[in-house]
């Protein structure tokens, strides 16, 4: 079990009944496979199941975020930490934050 | 440049003194912004502040470009504009505003839309580019516009509770396409008059992005490229992030980009992001 | 309370209608910030957003207390003040732009110094106090005011090229007292005419000073209260640290307060501080 | 030897060179006697004599720092850690920030 922070913004967390903030425990025997290791790709299948109460499409596209949405593991854009390879540790911050055009 | 030699008229000198005490910032700091020249896209909620600011501190040339009129519903927000100006351009009340706070800079007003068929000629004429528009098409545009023309843009947003603020295309970072490539589904675009927008938070947004346009202008400090400002207003939360760098795929600024400056002009931003520049408002309420 | 029972007019609906679409805001968050005051002490860089927010966002009843004249050097950061009125009050130049914005709202000048004679009458006539001044002997005397009359503080302040932000006396938090129980030495403290600040940085904090006031009147959202946010503007860097809590030895909010009504009026602050109220400019120039 | 991060900030800094933060090793045997441990009272001395160049006065006054400035240890208030008593730890982060009044 790994124990995660979870945060959705700029209008993502409308998804999850407008919760921005979710501390969540992650059982790695439900998801994963390379050696016990918990990955963003198993972390976005258990968040579209967990806690996406609707409008999925929303959230994901395909087997990633849809365009527009920034991933950010431990307050840095996935896109430097491997994306979908990102191996989680134990107490990581995930954050999901939609773009906002307004102004 | 006029004061390349710091040969500030003592009126000036009194006018700026806060800023030439500053160790950090001083004479060079001062002179650096008067001869400098800043575009500010959008005379809305993020415009209001960033203007104001930018005039007040001398930044020395100062284009403000907005295709809108200024309306009753805007003053909750766009403290820039008074009711004397309901009805009148919002570049015209703008300059207004700005001219009044300082007459000894040069208030340039581009009425009308930025469009691309427009925008190069303008964003050519300034050295720093100011995104505080509110909608993605002209997001895109602006952004692409800057790569071509070299510019850095400082671009923020806000929305609802919540603003985001960066630093484009500058000192090697990514640009605005790098982190983006594809624009979001439409259904998850929404407008301050979709969606409605606690006034101070694009105040706040606007005033940092004048902080950082401030910063680029006179070679001050470290600026935000590279990273962004999440801020979010119910719980009073500011963090900033790091993010990625800039892609050698990307169509914008990567090594074998598709746009070239005649290509830009015809580009249909509007087809390519789904979504039309100019709000069609209640008719488009969309709930995320 | 007259908008008690939403009885918004249409006119009113109009205006704030980006407030009204917020389902974190909505209708309840306007008609308590319709119903509410605010005071905001000190017109100049920290108090010109403040006013301008509140003033745009439709706080019902905006007072303003400032003793000073509009001079040519406050216009680099105090945004809320024009050229046309140097040599003018700032509470009449600050109020002219605020009914300019939204006349359908209460300003109230407060012309002249807010002292230790003079600042429960007003401090007793609002909900919230703001404190955008300048100088330490106000800043204690507005704490114990606000102590004394149970009123939560909304407390800014900006030097050079950083700001700080908190709230006071709040949901059990503690007071100025509490984390200042002493006076600093006369040589750590600097104001703006001495050390300089760059324009835009009381902008910002004003700006979330005004956000942090409009949470505290309109009951929404989670106030800084407990919590300071720090602010560099060189770096980009915003922060929020954890502060300490009410302390029960207080002067002002402990268990045992020294502070009368009687003894607070006669209370000589100046003397307390070892500092001026009013500045005396070129003459205290301070290093640090 | 312990690694920390200080900070100082609201002008305090102007008594370091105007440089804002530090990365030190601070060696335990020039300081502390309880059990080999750091406490604030023994790093107050230690950047005293290592860090600070000029007026002393304007941070320290008897053994503890001017009224004025807030000390805070990784973003907490020492108030709430012990102040002079409060045992610090490898990567911690100390912040001296003097309180500002201008406006
Ligand atoms: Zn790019
Ligand atoms: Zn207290």
């Amino acid at each position: 079990m790994m124990h995660l922070t979870l945060e959705f913004g700029g209008g993502l967390e409308l998804l999850c009944e407008s919760v921005k903030s979710h501390n969540v425990d992650v059982v790695l025997e439900s998801v994963g496979e390379k050696e016990g290791k918990l990955v963003m790709r198993d972390l976005l299948c258990w968040v579209k199941t967990n806690l996406i109460k609707e409008r999925p499409e929303m959230f994901l596209k395909g087997e990633t975020v849809r365009p527009g949405v920034l991933v950010l593991i431990n307050d840095c854009d996935w896109e430097l930490c491997g994306t979908l390879d990102a191996v989680l540790e134990e107490k990581d911050e995930i954050a999901f934050i939609s773009t906002l055009h307004g102004g | 440049p006029p004061y390349g030699d710091h040969g500030l008229s003592k009126e000036l000198i009194y006018r700026y003194s806060r800023h030439l005490l500053l160790p950090d910032f001083g004479i060079q700091g001062q002179a650096n912004l008067l001869n400098s020249s800043i575009l500010v896209v959008g005379a809305g909620g993020l415009g209001s502040p960033v203007a104001l600011y930018l005039a007040a501190c001398g930044v020395g040339r100062l284009g403000i470009v907005d295709n809108d009129i200024v309306e009753l519903n805007n003053l909750q927000r766009q403290i820039i504009h008074t009711e004397a100006f309901i009805g009148k351009h919002k570049v015209e009340s703008a300059a207004a505003a700005c001219r009044a706070i300082n007459s000894t800079i040069d208030v340039i007003e581009h009425k009308g839309a930025l469009l691309a068929v427009n925008a190069l000629d303008i964003i050519s004429k300034y050295d720093v580019v100011v995104d505080a528009t509110d909608n993605i098409p002209t997001r895109y545009m602006i952004n692409d516009g800057c790569v071509l023309l070299n510019k850095p843009l400082v671009s923020g947003a806000a929305l609802g509770l919540e603003g985001q603020l960066t630093i484009y295309h500058y000192n090697g970072g990514p640009c605005y396409r790098c982190l983006f490539p594809t624009p979001p589904p439409t259904s998850a675009c929404q407008r301050c008059s979709d969606s409605g927008v606690l006034g101070v938070v694009p105040g706040i947004i606007g005033c940092l992005q004048a902080l950082e346009a401030i910063k680029l202008a006179s070679s001050v400090g470290v600026s935000l490229s590279g990273r962004m400002l999440l801020f979010d207003a119910l719980s009073a939360r500011i963090r900033t992030v790091k993010i990625r760098e800039r892609s050698l795929n990307c169509d914008a600024c990567g090594e074998n980009p598709i746009f070239t400056k005649k290509l830009f002009r015809s580009f249909d931003y509007e087809n390519f992001t789904e979504t039309p520049i100019f709000d069609l408002s209640c008719e488009n309420l969309m709930l995320l």
